[in-house]
């Protein structure tokens, strides 16, 4: 049968973590939707007892239109040689947007959720260092939500080059170009 | 500039002649064409031979290679850099992101053009260069010391407000260097 | 038996004009006499926004960027791109150009184990390794410009395979290279890896346990140099690793020159890929036609896809919202772990001699980090 | 009048040797690093592209006198170790008086380094500092030996000692391990890789040189080149039966240099504490058990 | 005659007024000014009574006692008189408000009047009188200054009654031996002496000496005593106190057992007894200078340094040559003057700043230019480096040794030159160079009447380095008088057959070379001054909250290979010999009142006891 050794780690899972929906989205990757609550029992568990000891990354999507941010957390198994992507949704609104860190479990999620942190705002409780890192001269909004437009900003903000031979003109004038 | 050259004395001819034989560049990795600085030192292109030598420190250091694309927190650290280096002090634009912002025209966090908040002496256009091309404009910049025409390294203190008006603008505030711009031109017998 | 009224810590900068720091990156490092007491990384040099550039441009206009988030090692990044968006478009490649792909990221992985070979020595102030491995490198990149026209950044790889077939005679020239290095590596040996100076600089330094490892997420040589047999080319196979014979050299002792002993070991390994590659490859086309690229709406969907660069884990998250342009991609840098926090572990207790060394060792690549 | 031109040329003779032995020496280790190498005249061109140099920061009256002390104590060594044809000085003062004497450019570099308040550089001084406690110990004791052997301090008198003798005369020859143990505390003086640990630029960022640019350089790189020639001729003098003549002399000079960069080139730099371990491990004991078996 | 007499009383009555205008400082202040400046004129005028004898009109056991001027008692009169002027004037001012400072002069009488009595007895009664007070008066001078003082002061006190116990049986010993005290008729009679027996005695007052001049292995009272004191104080100890010690050497081993006796002690082959006194001397030299690395307080250093420095002198002495011993005794005089220097300089900085705490100056080289001046003439002195006059002393014994035969003493000696340079340098990076400490910004440049001192001894330095000739001539006459060979001396150097020394030259070609830089140096462009903040950080802003300044562990790396030698033997041989010393201290401390007048009825009773025990005994 495909994808056995996917379907019984489903399995074990599941028993767990009834509220879960899983998914095999191909050979090694397994996808599971949880309750954002219960994100951090399922880490541990994850960790401690079906051996993912490998956290990969962790991934944010901010869907605007939805008013919610995605964190995916991508775990390995080294032993079992399986990807598990578990992906939760938490609110957007200013006030709401924070997290418990998983950084206590996995030293690598202290990179990724202060990178989280400094590109989508998102605060990380009980993280240790949620300080600047990559945009500390920064002062703009986190710039990966989606709301931030990098082209406006830097056409206003950066001083371009005059640079406008005919040729450009001339295509300009064509409406060639765009894009 | 002719007015200039025709200016220069006989010691000032020969003491060109000798300082192009002895460039030596600081060894400051701003960005990704960093990456053809080692072939270039090293024994494929080896610079060496035209007496271009990496060095550690912005004191030792006569030309400023700017490698590429610079984030405004790079943009800070060669401001600071420039300051401190020794005049005459000549500046190399590297790729075409230090032209026009190349690839990242529209990122938000690179500058889109060196010569606003540093006087440029050179640029090499490319994406990315190959160390010939690094070589090549090494030679154009010594030819141009020979022919007492790299001076843009005064512009910075003769136009010390236009570049310090770019660099407050991206920066957004001053930033303290401890170098006294003014007390240098006079130093120098500009102003 | 001298009371201490007062300790004066201070601080030195590694970093970012410095020779002793990979590239355009920097740590601060307080220190007490010649001892580091803690590190602290500080990276955004080099930011320029990938993410956020690929979120406004067409999927097609992604390829001539995502290759410059690594320098050293661009390949890795293209070959996770088209195979993310072939992932969630469903697009075939031909099996030439499986090959192919796998070629260029090889000889990209010995391109970059060769340079961080010369920079490691250098740390130890050997720089003729640095100037022979380097020159030695220029082979690959001639290699390289034969195949895709550019000697770093070689936009080569695209949804649905790659830009081009090889020239003619290539696959002997190519085995003309690999010949041309192997019979280097005695030389590598005799300066660098059996130079008691070096070994007596490199071994101890910069410990990695087994433990420590896994649990700050090493990944790539330098979890293979503490003693773990783990590789995404055996684990999670991708193009056509699962048809190639290959080993995946190990060390046990974890230190800075266990590091350099696997990725030595490594050249070998990719030498015998690449001569596999060149003697098995099959004919036929190099790339399935994909839509019109300016008008080409990837359906709605994400993948997570993961290669074995030279420095480890590399993996890219793309989300697909049916657009023209992708939703989010998310950029998992080898060196996030290695170049931050494995870093700042290593440094806090060693000694300021050897901080660049463990630098080097683990092989950080900042732009990764920064992206 | 003799002597009065000596006294003016010896400078700069010393000082063009001295700069083609640097530039040699590039050459020689870029061709070892197999690449083509500067011209041999590069030295010449670097010193003058620093000296005229139109700014040059200083950190303060120490720092500029720093550099007034470091080539005036070299100056000072260079006239009082004796080459083929000039002796003058040496009647005023024995080896002892140039074992000191080389310190005072050490010294000099080190407080104007201080005051250039940058801890890259005062790490360099303290690197350099234990190093000549790790060097100079077996260097003396062997100077130490062979002085007692031949009941003289005078460096001149040494030379005519082993001249005396022809090659057998040598020290090298006929005290052989207090010759090696002086080679390798040699290597350790120039500050030649493996224990270049003062400079070590990935470490410390060239460490005394950080804050030195312009003329500062420029002055430090003269010193540099008269330096180097003048400890040479002391291992030279003491060890290789001096010079009859200055052929004999500059083929000495060449023979030695490229030795000592002939290990320059092949090896990484130790850490400090091991260069110092190192130097008491090795040289220092051959030097002991050459002393031994001088006295018994 | 008069002038010996004149010597004693007016420091006698130095103490006196002190005593009496216990309240006044000013007054205080002029009168020692005026005193100490009388004494000094008056052991300067000295000169032409060489030889001429002084006796107590009182006999003690039926033996004459008194005083002697020679040619080694006026040597050490000057220093004493001499560098306590300069102490008295630079301390004008730096006392002032400080806590004990209303004993500060009385002592400082005392302790003079003890040392001027020691130097110039004639005989071993006086001597032993006086070596009493002096050591009286060291411990009163040492617990000036808080608790810690009194501490470490109780510990000296520990090894100089031993010391004291010790010379006290030499001095029965002799007397019985020989029947008399007077040092002349003993050197008379030393020949009809067995040879065990002289050894022994010359090994019960070496001993004794031993102690007060701090020779490895029982120095460890000296550096906490020295530091924790007034820094004036340190200085004053440092200078001469300790060189006392040494002045009774010369005098025993050249003037009362003479060399010739001393060089029949042999044991085997070329050891000999003086050869044994080499090696205590070696070590002196190496142990306390490492020591002195890890120091964190200016004033530690100091004093572990001039434990160190007294090695050279013993070693020079003990090469038994004219130009070892020459060097030895030239050292004493060189030896004061820097490390005078030196610890005024550190004084200067803890004027001002308050504190002599090493990991947290630095910077002040901007602010007090004089004083740093001064501290690099004291450490190019200390460490042995022309044109200074350490280096020549040094370079006499080094000379001496490599010539005599003694290759091993003659590289410990070197080693702990560089110890030293090593040390020094420490000593003055962390202090005047490296970042400045906002703190300290406002900090001025000490007054006059401190400068005064330190310029007179910069001068004292630099003026014995280039003319060594000018303390040479007394020397070879002090040498001459004990009946050694004279050293060959020139007045700026020293004329030898094989390898000589010529300061002048050596000077002079250094300024020329000097010179000659400094028009390559006006060749270049002008150079401009930046601050502190403009540096090379890596790219990185500097500003004052970075600490960046490199001066805590300076040598952190020769300490990883030290380290391990130093933790097994020398910290374990200290700290047994402390504890012991700790041990008894303590038990002495419960006696201990406190007060100033307490230290007058010890001293009084020690010497009327010891009084009556010689009576009785003889």
């Amino acid at each position: 049968m495909e994808y056995q050794k996917e379907n019984s780690i489903i399995e074990a899972m599941q028993l767990e973590f009834p509220e879960a929906a899983f998914t095999v989205k191909k050979a090694r990757r397994i996808e599971v939707k949880l309750p954002s609550k219960r994100l951090y029992d399922f880490a541990v568990r994850m960790q401690k007892k079906w051996g993912f000891l490998h956290l990969s990354a962790i991934s944010c999507v901010d869907w605007i239109n939805d008013g919610e941010f995605e964190l995916v957390y991508h775990f390995w198994n080294y032993d079992e040689k399986v990807l598990v992507m578990a992906k939760i949704r938490i609110p957007r609104e200013k006030g709401d947007s924070h997290f418990e860190t998983i950084s206590n479990l996995w030293q690598p999620a202290k990179f990724f959720e202060r990178d989280i942190h400094e590109m989508f705002g998102i605060y990380f409780d009980g993280s240790e260092d949620m300080e600047g890192f990559i945009l500390t001269d920064w002062t703009g909004p986190p710039p990966m939500r989606k709301d931030f437009i990098t082209r406006e900003y830097a056409l206003n903000f950066f001083h371009y080059r005059e640079y406008e031979p005919q040729w450009l003109k001339d295509m300009m004038a064509a409406g060639e170009g765009n894009e | 500039m002719d007015e200039k050259i025709t200016q220069r004395s006989v010691w000032e001819k020969i003491s060109a002649k000798l300082s192009k034989r002895s460039l030596w560049m600081l060894h400051y990795c701003t960005g990704c064409g960093a990456i053809e600085l080692p072939p270039t030192m090293t024994a494929r292109f080896d610079m060496e031979r035209f007496g271009i030598n990496p060095m550690v420190t912005p004191r030792q250091a006569d030309i400023l290679l700017i490698t590429g694309y610079l984030s405004v927190k790079t943009l800070k650290r060669v401001v600071l850099t420039y300051e401190q280096m020794q005049a005459p002090k000549y500046v190399v634009g590297f790729g075409s992101c230090t032209i026009n912002g190349g690839m990242y025209w529209n990122s938000y966090s690179t500058m889109k053009s060196l010569d606003r908040y540093i006087p440029v002496e050179t640029y090499i256009a490319g994406c990315m260069p190959r160390p010939e091309a690094i070589i090549a404009s090494f030679n154009e910049l010594i030819n141009k010391i020979d022919r007492g025409e790299a001076n843009s390294w005064k512009d910075y203190y003769n136009n010390y407000n236009f570049y310090k008006e770019n660099q407050e603008h991206t920066f957004e505030g001053p930033i303290e260097t401890y170098n006294d711009i003014k007390a240098d031109a006079a130093l120098f017998n500009i102003k | 038996m001298s009371k201490i009224d007062e300790v004066r810590d201070y601080e030195l900068f590694i970093g970012p004009n410095h020779p002793g720091i990979a590239g355009n990156y920097s740590f601060k490092m307080k220190l007490r006499g010649d001892k580091v007491l803690s590190a602290k990384t500080d990276a955004g040099y080099l930011h320029r926004g990938f993410e956020k550039l690929m979120e406004e441009r067409l999927f097609i206009q992604n390829i001539a960027i995502v290759c410059r988030i690594c320098v050293p090692d661009p390949d890795p990044n293209e070959n996770n791109y088209a195979r993310a968006v072939e992932e969630i478009a469903g697009i075939e490649v031909p099996e030439r150009a499986h090959w192919i792909r796998t070629l260029v990221l090889e000889l990209s992985r010995m391109a970059s184990h060769l340079f961080s070979l010369g920079g490691h020595a250098a740390t130890t102030g050997l720089y003729v390794l640095a100037n022979w491995t380097i020159a030695d490198r220029d082979r690959i990149m001639e290699l390289f410009e034969e195949l895709t026209g550019g000697r770093v950044y070689h936009i080569y790889q695209l949804p649905g395979g790659v830009r081009r077939d090889f020239p003619d005679g290539f696959g002997r020239r190519v085995l003309e290279v690999m010949d041309y290095i192997e019979s280097r590596l005695p030389d590598y040996d005799d300066l660098a890896i059996n130079n008691s100076l070096f070994i007596k600089r490199a071994t101890g330094i910069g410990v990695i346990t087994k433990e420590q490892a896994i649990s700050w997420g090493v990944t790539g040589p330098n979890l293979r140099a503490c003693g773990v047999a783990a590789d995404v080319r055996k684990d999670d196979p991708y193009e056509v690793y699962d048809k190639l014979d290959f080993e995946i050299p190990t060390m046990t002792e974890g230190d800075s020159y266990a590091r350099m002993i696997v990725r030595r070991k490594e050249l070998v390994q990719s030498i015998n890929i690449v001569r596999q590659i060149i003697d098995k490859i099959p004919s036929g086309p190099v790339w399935n036609k994909i839509p019109n690229p300016l008008k080409w709406k990837v359906p709605a969907g994400d993948a997570y896809v993961r290669t074995e660069s030279s420095k480890g884990e590399y993996a890219y998250y793309m989300v697909s919202d049916g657009g023209r342009k992708p939703y989010r991609v998310h950029v998992r840098g080898a060196s996030t772990t290695h170049g931050v926090h494995v870093l700042e572990n290593l440094l806090a207790g060693s000694r300021i001699e050897d901080a660049s060394q463990i630098m080097f060792s683990l092989d950080a690549c900042p732009p990764e980090v920064d992206r | 009048m003799n002597t009065v031109l000596w006294i003016v040329f010896l400078p700069i003779l010393l000082f063009v040797i001295g700069t083609f032995m640097l530039g040699y020496s590039r050459k020689y280790v870029a061709r070892i690093e197999r690449r083509y190498g500067p011209p041999i005249q590069q030295v010449f061109y670097d010193i003058f592209k620093l000296m005229s140099k139109k700014t040059n920061i200083s950190h303060g009256w120490m720092h500029d006198f720093a550099i007034l002390m470091l080539l005036g104590g070299t100056l000072l060594t260079m006239y009082f170790v004796p080459v083929p044809g000039f002796h003058f000085f040496a009647q005023y003062g024995d080896m002892l008086v140039i074992m000191y004497i080389l310190l005072i450019p050490a010294l000099g570099m080190a407080l104007g380094v201080g005051e250039t308040a940058n801890p890259n550089g005062s790490i360099g001084i303290s690197r350099a500092l234990m190093m000549l406690a790790g060097y100079d110990i077996p260097f003396v004791l062997t100077f130490i030996g062979f002085a007692m052997i031949n009941h003289t301090t005078s460096m001149y008198e040494l030379i005519q000692v082993q001249q005396a003798g022809g090659f057998a005369g040598w020290g090298l020859i006929s005290q052989p391990l207090l010759g090696i143990a002086a080679l390798i505390a040699l290597q350790g003086m120039l500050g030649e890789k493996p224990f270049e640990v003062m400079v070590a630029p990935h470490e410390i960022a060239t460490g005394p040189m950080t804050e030195m640019g312009g003329k500062f350089l420029g002055i430090m790189m003269i010193q540099h080149a008269i330096s180097i020639v003048v400890e040479l001729t002391i291992y030279i003098n003491l060890f290789l039966g001096g010079a009859v003549n200055w052929f004999d002399y500059l083929l000495k000079l060449f023979i030695l240099f490229t030795a000592l960069i002939s290990v320059n080139a092949v090896f990484g730099r130790f850490r400090t504490d091991d260069a110092v371990r190192f130097m008491w491990k090795i040289p220092l004991p051959l030097a002991i058990i050459g002393i031994l078996f001088i006295i018994f | 005659m008069s002038i010996v007499s004149n010597l004693l009383l007016l420091t006698l009555l130095g103490v006196l007024l002190n005593v009496i205008f216990y309240k006044s400082e000013v007054v205080q202040k002029y009168i020692s000014l005026i005193i100490f400046a009388i004494l000094t004129y008056l052991s300067i005028v000295m000169y032409p009574l060489v030889g001429s004898h002084f006796e107590i009109p009182f006999l003690i056991a039926g033996q004459h006692i008194g005083f002697t001027i020679t040619y080694l008692n006026y040597y050490f009169a000057l220093m004493i008189t001499g560098i306590t002027l300069l102490t008295v004037i630079f301390s004008l001012k730096f006392i002032k408000g400080k806590e004990g400072n209303t004993h500060y002069y009385t002592v400082l009488f005392l302790k003079t009047f003890g040392m001027l009595g020691v130097i110039l007895s004639s005989d071993l009664l006086t001597f032993f009188v006086f070596w009493e007070i002096m050591s009286w008066s060291t411990f009163a001078l040492m617990s000036t200054g808080g608790e810690p003082a009194h501490r470490s002061a109780f510990k000296y006190f520990v090894f100089a009654v031993t010391a004291s116990m010790i010379l006290m049986a030499g001095v029965i010993l002799s007397y019985s031996l020989f029947g008399s005290f007077d040092f002349a008729v003993i050197h008379g009679k030393m020949a009809s002496l067995s040879l065990p027996m002289t050894g022994f005695l010359l090994t019960i007052f070496i001993t004794s000496f031993s102690i007060e001049s701090a020779v490895f292995p029982v120095h460890s009272w000296l550096p906490d005593g020295y530091s924790n004191t007034f820094t004036t104080f340190t200085a004053y100890l440092s200078g001469i106190s300790t060189r006392i010690g040494i002045y009774g050497i010369i005098l025993f081993l050249f003037g009362v057992f003479g060399i010739q006796t001393v060089d029949k002690l042999g044991i085997i082959g070329k050891i000999n007894f003086r050869y044994v006194f080499g090696i205590f001397a070696a070590l002196t030299m190496i142990v306390p200078t490492f020591t002195a690395l890890y120091q964190h307080d200016a004033k530690k250093l100091i004093a572990w340094h001039s434990v160190g420095q007294g090695g050279y002198m013993l070693i020079g002495l003990a090469s038994g040559s004219a130009l070892g011993i020459a060097g030895g005794m030239f050292h004493v005089l060189n030896h004061m003057a820097y490390v005078v220097l030196i610890v005024f300089a550190i004084a200067s900085v803890e004027y001002r700043t308050g504190t002599t705490n090493l990991n947290k100056l630095g910077g002040l080289i901007k602010k007090m230019p004089v004083s740093y001046l001064a501290l690099l003439f004291g450490i190019i002195g200390l460490a042995g480096l022309p044109p200074m006059n350490g280096f020549v002393s040094k370079w006499f014994i080094y000379r001496a040794l490599i010539l005599g035969g003694y290759p091993f003493l003659a590289i410990a000696a070197v080693i702990g030159t560089l110890g030293t340079i090593l040390s020094v340098y420490k000593l003055i990076h962390n202090m005047f160079l490296g970042q400045l400490p906002e703190r300290y910004n406002d900090v001025k440049e000490v007054g006059f009447s401190m400068q005064l001192p330190m310029w007179i001894l910069m001068i004292v330095v630099l003026g014995l380095g280039v003319y060594p000739g000018l303390a040479m001539g007394l020397i070879a006459k002090i040498q001459v008088s004990l009946g050694l060979a004279a050293v060959p001396y020139a007045l700026h150097g020293i004329k030898a057959a094989s390898g000589q020394l010529d300061m002048l030259v050596v000077s002079a070609v250094f300024i020329g070379g000097i010179a000659v830089t400094w028009i390559i140096y006006l060749l270049g462009n002008r150079r401009k001054h930046v601050g502190q903040y403009n540096n090379y950080a890596g790219g990185n802003f500097l500003n004052k909250s970075v600490a960046y300044n490199f001066n805590y562990e300076f040598y952190a790396a020769l300490e990883h290979v030290i380290d391990p030698y130093r933790k097994k033997i020398i910290e374990r041989t200290e700290r047994g010999i402390a504890s012991v010393t700790d041990a008894v201290s303590e038990y002495i401390r419960r006696i201990y009142t406190g007060m100033i007048n307490t230290y007058g009825i010890y001293v009084v009773t020690a010497f009327v006891v010891t009084i009556i025990i010689l009576k009785e005994l003889i």
